[in-house]
């Protein structure tokens, strides 16, 4: 491995309070030397990757980027109403631009970059760090060319070192979009001179050597990693980006087992635990602390199959939506941590996600089966997956248990993490599933452009109805303030509520556990931002 | 020396309390043999285990004394046993190779002795267990102290037993069958051995077993015993002479020895003249040239070298050899259980070994061979019961069915003597003639004209023995069948077979008329297979 | 010497074809399981393009002998591919898991038999006794609970509960170092080291999971070593030695139990390889980075190469283990030549 | 018959009637010989019971939910409590029996079967036969089993029947290899010729003769398979590849309750564990007992 994993490089960098003499002999950290600048964060899932541009890389890895790279932009910082911080999606903030501009037809963006942004390694970042950062981002394929086409950045000739501190975007259209979609974590800043010396013929963008390394300018840098065990950031005591980390290593585990995840934060043996499971962050609550927030633009949902024939009847799938019982799932599968999504008095803002008009009646729910076509019920197949089992094997238990009073019988049907994706979204074969999708982008139209339209990757319900077509068409380049964008919006609810290809059930939260550690801040993307991380 | 008085000895086993002795006494004095003699069941190998306090588990010395050199072994403490055992009495058992500890050298069990009862420290062992061996005549003896048991032939293993028996010195050996498991010639090396020791040494000692003819060779005193208790004692020439028990009278009669005729070995109450039979001049089986070679690891193994004999209708042959000598495989061959590498097989005319032994159990000649095995138990399925086992060469071959069937079963058993409620029974709830009695009846069910009998006898107390081979020798004339007799005894071949085969190392080294073979042996093998065996003393003529 | 030598040559040309067969069945497996990788690991957001492009890249766009042929292709040079899960060449991953696997997996099994074989013998001197059969429901109670549940509760009593435990957090507190990689095996590593922190940092890890997994395999081992040591109690040897005056501590452990080894080294074989493939289960409980729960994720993931490279890593350390009990038995019992098998 | 000699039959016990030595009697005896075989066919018999009348015997429906009891603790009214969508825990357990029995004595059948067919052609013809069949054998073996089952469960999709091949699959090479052994010892058993000798064909020796003295040492391997097979599937749920919710089976009890003892909530996954375990001890302690029932030689 090309880390620095040498017991001595490590200690180096740790504890400064011990001289360097001592170290050689030093075969351990005591608990108070590890104490006061080590945080220790136990999650349940596995980094694979330091390079969030690589293919295959998951999730949970995308953290890395938002710590040990650096972005042009990057959201604001707000507090919420429990005291927690979350970003901020209103304000963009400098990170490694000083400043932009925006030329007045909109299309092109003009960046300075601060002058002191230094790389890990001592090196200034240029504007020619940023058009190889950039260039690579569209050139990979895969997720980040994707994330980054949702933003209107296309092709390497759209993104110019005009000189060493100033980089330029030009868009093909103006879009709301282009500039949020910088502060995502795609487009994180690399070290082009180092990553440019591990370019090969066949690895033209170093995939392999920034896929075990890290060569940014961000706030850690990745000092130690065992794939499925732990990594180890270091701060970086030269980043620009902004204050400082107040912790000076954050050691990452990775804990399979959600109960002994659960015993060492209680225990007080790490001081957060990521992604906490909604029951135990409602029995932790008061123990230590924790935080839950609604994950922005995200909807738990019952994904109903127009490609599956009873599901084509709107009554069919009206009686579903009246027919589960929301208030139960939300107290069994969330136990209360989100916000509820059902029993909504009709559409007044455009915030989404917002709450259906149904409500649980089995009454009502009858009324419509008898309606249709097939009043006798029939089979369906329920479709969840295994991964994320937690909460959608007992709200799938619950909503199978009412289906069958009304005739639908339902068989449960637990598909495995690598299957999930390819049924579910890919082939979009799963006649009724429970779907979870988030847009990064918390606007409205983003998420309608993804869930809503035919074919694209979240409408897993085969859905097409072409005035939606229409309005997301309409809706997804225009800014939030234009008059027209309101009436769309809320069009497009009204329709969605009507058509019920997804029956909300609730707005999830993300919950995290935090003992004797400080600076959580919620993210859209729902990875650790460590930066603000400190101990006490 | 030993002084056993009113010993018993019970076991507690899942089913309660079992006597195994019951009150025996007797006494050994300085350097003399005592025999003790006893079919199996009759507790004598418990009595000296009970002696030596060795019992299995579950076994206690119930009541009684045993007072050896003034020392009570029965109240003695386990630490002074094990410092009394191996040092003043020592034990040799039957299947020396069994005895041995498999995965230990030799020279280290002799040395274990040797060191456990202060003969020798860890410098002189080698040097002390050496010489152990070369007092049992081992020769080579250096060599032999580095080999495994499996690396032995029998009779070695035996002598490595006397040599950890008598590594110490010990003032009084006993020995429990120490000839069973071996060959006959070798059974006799053995006991001149030991006996020349025990009389160099000037020892006591105590012979186990079940053979009246052994014990009567090599004891000044024979006891004999049945069901845990001593019927008689006496000195063994008076014993053979004069039987006053009829236990011990039925045992002499039983005992095969020269000059006595089959029926000679049956209670002179239920002894019947022999039947007649008639030998026809024409061979029912011509075995011409019979070559049976197996590929072994190192090269091919010749088991039967060519071998040629007739059976005549109506005659008894008898194959005798040591083990390995290429009998069982010849047997084996015969009775179409294997095929033949090479030679001929005529039977009734007809070459039987151009008929492989694979599909023979459909052939119509199938049922005019038949076999009787060795091990009446092993050759019993142990999930049928005497019924089942006698039903099936009649539903196989006879094509009997229903109620023919279950009278022909109840004619059989009435033919070899089984008593009909043990029909139901299985071969466990059997005693060992009453298996044989089953086994028997099975091979003449399908009324054959040949039967082979591998070694009918050999698991069998003689007083049983006499009873089957007599049995055989009736049945032979009422079903008038051809015998093809297996055997490693020749004074049972002689009993039973007009005609005697004797191999050795897969080949015939003489054959003729029994008693031209038994009288005048033109092979120094025979002789000395003849020589080898125990000479019981004469019958008093009754 | 030679001889043996050929002799365990012979023995690995045996194991050839199992290792062939194991190859080509681990193949069809993992391209039987469900789901497609290309769709997996293009990642969230990606779109029939990007899928496609993804299936390409990993060669999943060619037909199955294809694919066969350039996997055996690769294994030829020592090239088990890279888990798309971890991103981590499978060589690499399985170098770095195994011993963690195979140290928790042999401290367990030294634990069990440190345990099950003196019940074994303390059953076999008294059978029937009270001795006899509280030690077979012991050993029976041991081995009627799911590891995975055992794990938790003793988490939950000795770490949750009273805090005796260290944090079940794989093979070390994140406040001790890695000791210099050696073996890989931390206790020896530490050991080598001469640094004795370490080593007990390590012990202390171990001993949950081992306790889990020794519990698990006790009853195999005490079984057969009570069965073995009465067989040979029974023996004819055994009471040659004992009307010899042997002394019954020489009898039972210098004879009886030597003997009684064979078919408990051979029941030591067979749990060994179970354990170390039901080690996943515990694993997964105690965050312990082996290759057992690195098989389950790449599993669930239809990790190929990770699938194939841990299943091959398993069938040829099966194989090692097979020649490796044949020659303990070559050594413990003279009678089988090595080469008779 | 005047020459025939009678057998002296002092030491002898005397033959009791022939007809009462049915199978039956031969249980009852065996039963009544060993305590802890007694023990652990009372335990067998409570959960046959608890598999046939469960469902008929407990107090609520086992898979109904109800969210406002949901996580009660053990109470008179929920004797196991509640789980966490308030499903009465001590119902399911008890349901739960007639499945996870159906799956180990499934597959135990199965691989009994294919394993004895295999292993006894094996063990009889031995040649190219046998050195195939444990080259085969050889190579299941050297699979890590646990994770071959997975494999199985995930590609061929989690549904009992292939629970239940699965498990049968990684049994069939213990079989096997015994039945071969124990064949293979009976191959030239007295009885095996005898038995070709009374004009049996092979096949016939084979399934007649031979196959069934295999039987008793094959009912240890039986009964401690039977308590494997359900670890196994509980094993296949704890990865999440096991029966489908809301089918009540232990294992998956245990494995989601697992998740809860950290929480306190230590009865959803003891009181299935127990169960589990109390199956699993039962058809440990069964094999001796079957042993010794399939076994005449213990037959006074």
């Amino acid at each position: 491995m090309g880390l620095d994993t040498s017991r001595r490089g490590f200690l180096k960098g740790g504890s400064v309070a011990l001289g360097a003499a001592a170290l050689p002999f030093l075969k351990f950290m005591p608990a108070q030397a590890a104490g006061d600048d080590v945080v220790v964060v136990v999650m349940g899932q596995t980094i694979n990757s330091l390079d969030l541009h690589r293919t295959g890389t998951n999730r949970p890895s995308y953290q890395v980027a938002v710590n040990c790279y650096d972005r042009l932009v990057s959201f604001g910082t707000k507090t919420m109403p429990d005291g927690s911080l979350s970003y901020d999606y209103s304000t963009i903030v400098p990170e490694i631009a000083e400043s932009w501009t925006v030329s007045d037809d909109g299309k092109v963006l003009t960046f300075r970059i601060k002058p002191e942004a230094v790389f890990q390694d001592g090196s200034k970042v240029t504007a020619q760090d940023v058009k190889w950062s950039f260039d690579r981002a569209v050139s990979v394929g895969g997720f980040p060319t994707t994330q980054m086409a949702a933003g209107g950045l296309l092709r390497p000739d759209q993104f110019a070192a005009v000189d060493e501190a100033t980089f330029t975007v030009t868009l093909d259209k103006p879009s709301k979009l282009a500039l949020p979609d910088l502060a995502v974590p795609v487009p994180f800043i690399l070290n082009s001179k180092i990553a440019k010396q591990h370019v090969t013929d066949a690895d033209p963008w170093a995939m392999e050597f920034v896929h075990k390394n890290t060569i940014g300018s961000g706030a850690y840098k990745v000092v130690r990693w065992d794939p499925g065990q732990q990594l180890v950031y270091e701060r970086n005591d030269l980043w620009t980006g902004g204050p400082l980390p107040g912790a000076k290593r954050v050691v990452l585990r990775e804990v399979p087992s959600q109960a002994t995840r659960r015993a060492l934060i209680e225990r007080g043996d790490v001081q957060m635990s990521w992604n906490i499971p909604n029951k135990d962050a409602s029995e932790l609550d008061g123990k230590v602390e924790v935080y839950s927030t609604p994950i922005e633009n995200a909807i738990y949902v019952v994904s109903l199959n127009y490609n599956f024939e009873p599901f084509q009847d709107p009554d069919v799938r009206k009686a579903v939506a009246y027919a589960i019982p929301y208030e139960e799932i939300f107290k069994t599968a969330a136990y209360g941590r989100g916000v509820p999504m059902w029993g909504g008095s009709g559409i007044e803002t455009i915030d989404w996600p917002q709450p259906s008009p149904y409500v649980f009646d089995l009454d009502k729910a009858r009324e419509h089966l008898e309606k249709s076509a097939f009043a006798g019920g029939f089979d369906v197949p329920f479709s969840i997956d295994l991964g994320q089992s937690d909460w959608m094997e007992p709200t799938a238990l619950l909503i199978q248990e009412q289906l069958a009073k009304l005739g639908i019988t339902s068989t449960i049907d637990k598909i495995p993490g690598a299957n999930w994706r390819t049924a579910s979204l890919v082939e979009k074969r799963l006649p009724l599933a429970l779907e979870t999708f988030g847009g990064w982008l918390n606007y409205p139209c983003y998420y309608f452009f993804w869930a809503y339209q035919e074919g694209h990757l979240f409408n897993s319900s085969n859905y097409a109805n072409p005035e939606i077509e229409q309005l997301v068409a309409e809706t997804l380049d225009l800014p939030v303030e234009h008059p027209d964008y309101a009436p769309k919006v809320k069009r497009m609810f009204e329709i969605a509520f009507e058509d019920l290809p997804r029956i909300p059930l609730f707005q999830p939260a993300l919950s995290v556990a935090m003992n004797g550690a400080t600076g959580y801040e919620y993210w859209f993307h729902r990875e650790l931002d460590a930066r603000k991380l400190a101990k006490g | 020396m030993l002084t056993i008085k009113d010993l018993a000895v019970s076991f507690r086993t899942r089913r309660g309390e079992v006597n195994a002795v019951r009150g025996v006494s007797f006494e050994v004095a300085e350097g003399e043999t005592l025999g003790i003699v006893g079919e199996s069941g009759s507790g004598k190998s418990v009595t000296s285990y009970a002696l030596m306090r060795i019992l299995d588990a579950g076994g206690r010395i119930k009541a009684g004394e045993a007072v050896y050199s003034g020392v009570d072994l029965k109240r003695a403490s386990e630490r002074e046993m094990q410092g009394l055992r191996g040092r003043e009495i020592s034990m040799i058992f039957q299947n020396p190779r069994a005895a041995l500890n498999p995965i230990r050298k030799v020279g280290h069990q002799i040395e274990d002795v040797l060191r456990r009862h202060a003969r020798a420290d860890a410098q002189n062992a080698r040097a002390k267990a050496i010489e152990a061996m070369e007092a049992v005549k081992i020769r080579d003896a250096e060599a032999r102290y580095d080999a495994y048991p499996f690396e032995l032939s029998g009779g070695m293993c035996q002598r490595i037993v006397c040599a950890i028996a008598l590594a110490c010195d010990p003032k009084l050996l006993i020995m429990d069958e120490p000839t069973t498991g071996l060959d006959i010639t070798t059974q006799k090396a053995v006991m001149e051995l030991v006996t020349e020791l025990i009389r160099e040494r000037s020892m006591s000692s105590i012979l186990i077993t079940h053979d009246l003819g052994l014990a009567a060779q090599y004891c000044d005193r024979i006891v004999v015993m049945k069901d845990g208790a001593i019927v008689e004692a006496g000195d063994p020439v008076r014993l053979f002479a004069r039987p006053g028990h009829p236990y011990t009278r039925k045992l002499v009669d039983a005992t095969p020895r020269e000059g006595a005729s089959i029926r000679e070995l049956l209670p002179a109450e239920v002894r019947t003249p022999e039947p007649p039979r008639r030998i026809s001049d024409e061979a029912l089986l011509s075995v011409r040239d019979l070559v049976k070679t197996y590929a072994g690891k190192s090269g091919p193994v010749h088991a039967v070298k060519g071998v040629s004999f007739d059976v005549k209708a109506g005659q008894s042959v008898g194959l005798v050899g040591e083990s390995g000598c290429g009998k069982s495989t010849t047997s084996s061959m015969v009775v179409r259980l294997l095929d033949p590498t090479s030679g001929q097989i005529l039977f009734a005319g007809e070459d039987l070994a151009k008929r492989p032994s694979a599909g023979f159990a459909r052939d119509p000649m199938r049922a005019k061979i038949q076999m009787v095995f060795q091990d009446a138990t092993d050759s019993l399925n142990p999930r049928h019961t005497s019924r089942q086992t006698i039903a099936e060469p009649l539903r196989a071959m006879a094509g009997l069915r229903g109620r023919a069937r279950a009278e022909r079963i109840e004619e059989l058993a009435d033919l070899v003597g089984l008593p009909r409620p043990l029909l139901d029974r299985f071969p466990h709830q059997l005693s060992g003639g009453q298996k044989a009695r089953v086994g028997i009846a099975r091979a003449i069910a399908v009324n054959p004209d040949f039967l082979v009998l591998d070694e009918p006898t050999a698991a069998l107390d003689v007083s049983i023995q006499a009873i089957v081979l007599n049995l055989l020798v009736d049945l032979r004339a009422r079903l008038g069948m051809s015998y093809l007799f297996v055997s490693h005894d020749l004074h049972v071949v002689r009993l039973l077979c007009d005609h005697v085969v004797v191999m050795k190392g897969g080949e015939i080294v003489e054959q003729g008329p029994t008693e031209q073979v038994m009288t005048a042996p033109a092979d120094p093998y025979t002789a000395e297979l003849l020589e080898a065996a125990p000479k019981p003393p004469a019958r008093d003529a009754a | 010497m030679n001889r043996r030598l050929r002799a365990v040559l012979a023995r690995l040309a045996q194991a050839l074809p199992v290792i062939l067969g194991v190859v080509l069945v681990s193949f069809l497996l993992t391209r039987a399981l469900p789901g497609d990788p290309a769709a997996y690991f293009a990642g969230d957001a990606a779109d029939a393009a990007s899928i496609e492009e993804t299936r390409v890249k990993l060669g999943l766009d060619r037909s199955m002998p294809e694919q066969f042929g350039l996997y055996v292709l690769q294994l030829a040079q020592g090239d088990l591919g890279q888990s798309l899960t971890t991103g981590q060449p499978v060589v690499e991953e399985l170098a770095r898991r195994l011993p963690a696997s195979l140290e928790l997996t042999l401290v367990a099994l030294l634990v069990s038999c440190g345990i099950a074989v003196p019940l074994g013998v303390l059953a076999a001197t008294r059978p029937g006794s009270w001795v006899d059969h509280a030690c077979r429901l012991l050993v029976t109670a041991g081995v009627s609970l799911p590891t995975f549940f055992t794990g938790v509760a003793l988490i939950y009593v000795f770490y949750y509960l009273t805090g005796w435990a260290p944090s079940p957090l794989g093979r070390l507190d994140f406040i001790y170092l890695e000791p210099p990689s050696v073996t890989g095996f931390f206790l020896i590593d530490a050991a080598l080291a001469g640094d004795a922190e370490t080593w007990f940092a390590a012990l202390r890890q171990l001993i949950l999971p081992a306790a889990t997994l020794a519990l698990f395999t006790l009853a195999p081992i005490a079984r057969m070593t009570r069965a073995a040591m009465l067989s040979a109690l029974s023996s004819d040897y055994i009471r040659t030695a004992r009307a010899a005056g042997l002394t019954s501590r020489k009898i039972l452990f210098g004879y009886a139990f030597r003997n009684a080894l064979l078919p408990v080294v051979t029941t030591l074989g067979m749990v060994f390889s179970f354990t170390l493939g039901a080690n996943v289960l515990v694993e997964k409980v105690f965050a312990w980075p082996g290759i057992g729960s690195y098989a389950v994720e790449a599993l669930v993931a239809s990790d190929y190469a990770a699938v194939q490279g841990f299943v091959l890593c398993m069938a040829l350390l099966f194989v090692a283990l097979n020649l490796l009990i044949d020659l303990a038995y070559s050594m413990i019992d003279p009678r089988i030549g090595f080469d008779s098998k | 018959m005047n020459t025939m000699t009678e057998i002296p039959t002092v030491a002898e016990p005397q033959a009791p009637p022939a007809k009462s030595k049915g199978a039956l009697d031969h249980v009852i005896y065996v039963l009544k010989d060993n305590p802890v075989t007694l023990l652990a066919f009372a335990m067998f018999a409570v959960l046959m019971a608890a598999a046939v009348l469960g469902p008929a015997l407990v107090p609520y429906d086992p898979l109904a939910t109800n969210a406002s009891e949901a996580l009660q603790p053990p109470s008179a009214a929920h004797w196991f409590g509640t789980d966490n969508l308030g499903r009465d825990v001590f119902s399911r357990a008890i349901v739960a029996t007639r499945l996870d029995l159906l799956i180990s004595v499934a597959a135990v059948a199965l691989s009994f079967v294919i394993g004895s067919v295999l292993g006894a052609a094996a063990g009889y013809w031995g040649g190219w036969l046998d050195v195939a069949l444990s080259r085969v054998l050889d190579t299941i073996m050297a699979f890590p089993l646990f994770v071959l089952a997975m494999g199985i469960v995930a590609a061929m999709g989690n549904t009992i029947e292939n629970i239940v091949y699965a498990t049968a699959i990684i049994n069939v090479p213990f079989y096997a290899r015994l039945v071969r052994a124990e064949v293979n010892i009976r191959r030239e058993a007295g009885f095996a010729l005898a038995a070709k000798l009374a004009g049996n064909t092979d096949v016939r020796v084979l399934a007649m003769h031979i196959f069934p003295n295999a039987l008793p040492p094959m009912m240890v391997q039986v009964s401690l398979n039977l308590g494997w097979a359900i670890l196994n599937a509980a094993g296949l749920s704890f990865i999440g590849l096991g029966v489908r919710p809301p089918t009540a089976e232990w294992g998956i009890m245990v494995a989601e309750g697992a998740n809860f003892i950290v929480s306190g909530e230590w009865w959803l996954a003891i009181f299935p564990g127990l169960c589990l375990m109390f199956a699993v001890f039962t058809f440990n302690l069964l094999g001796d007992g079957l042993r010794d029932m399939v076994d005449p030689r213990r037959r006074t």
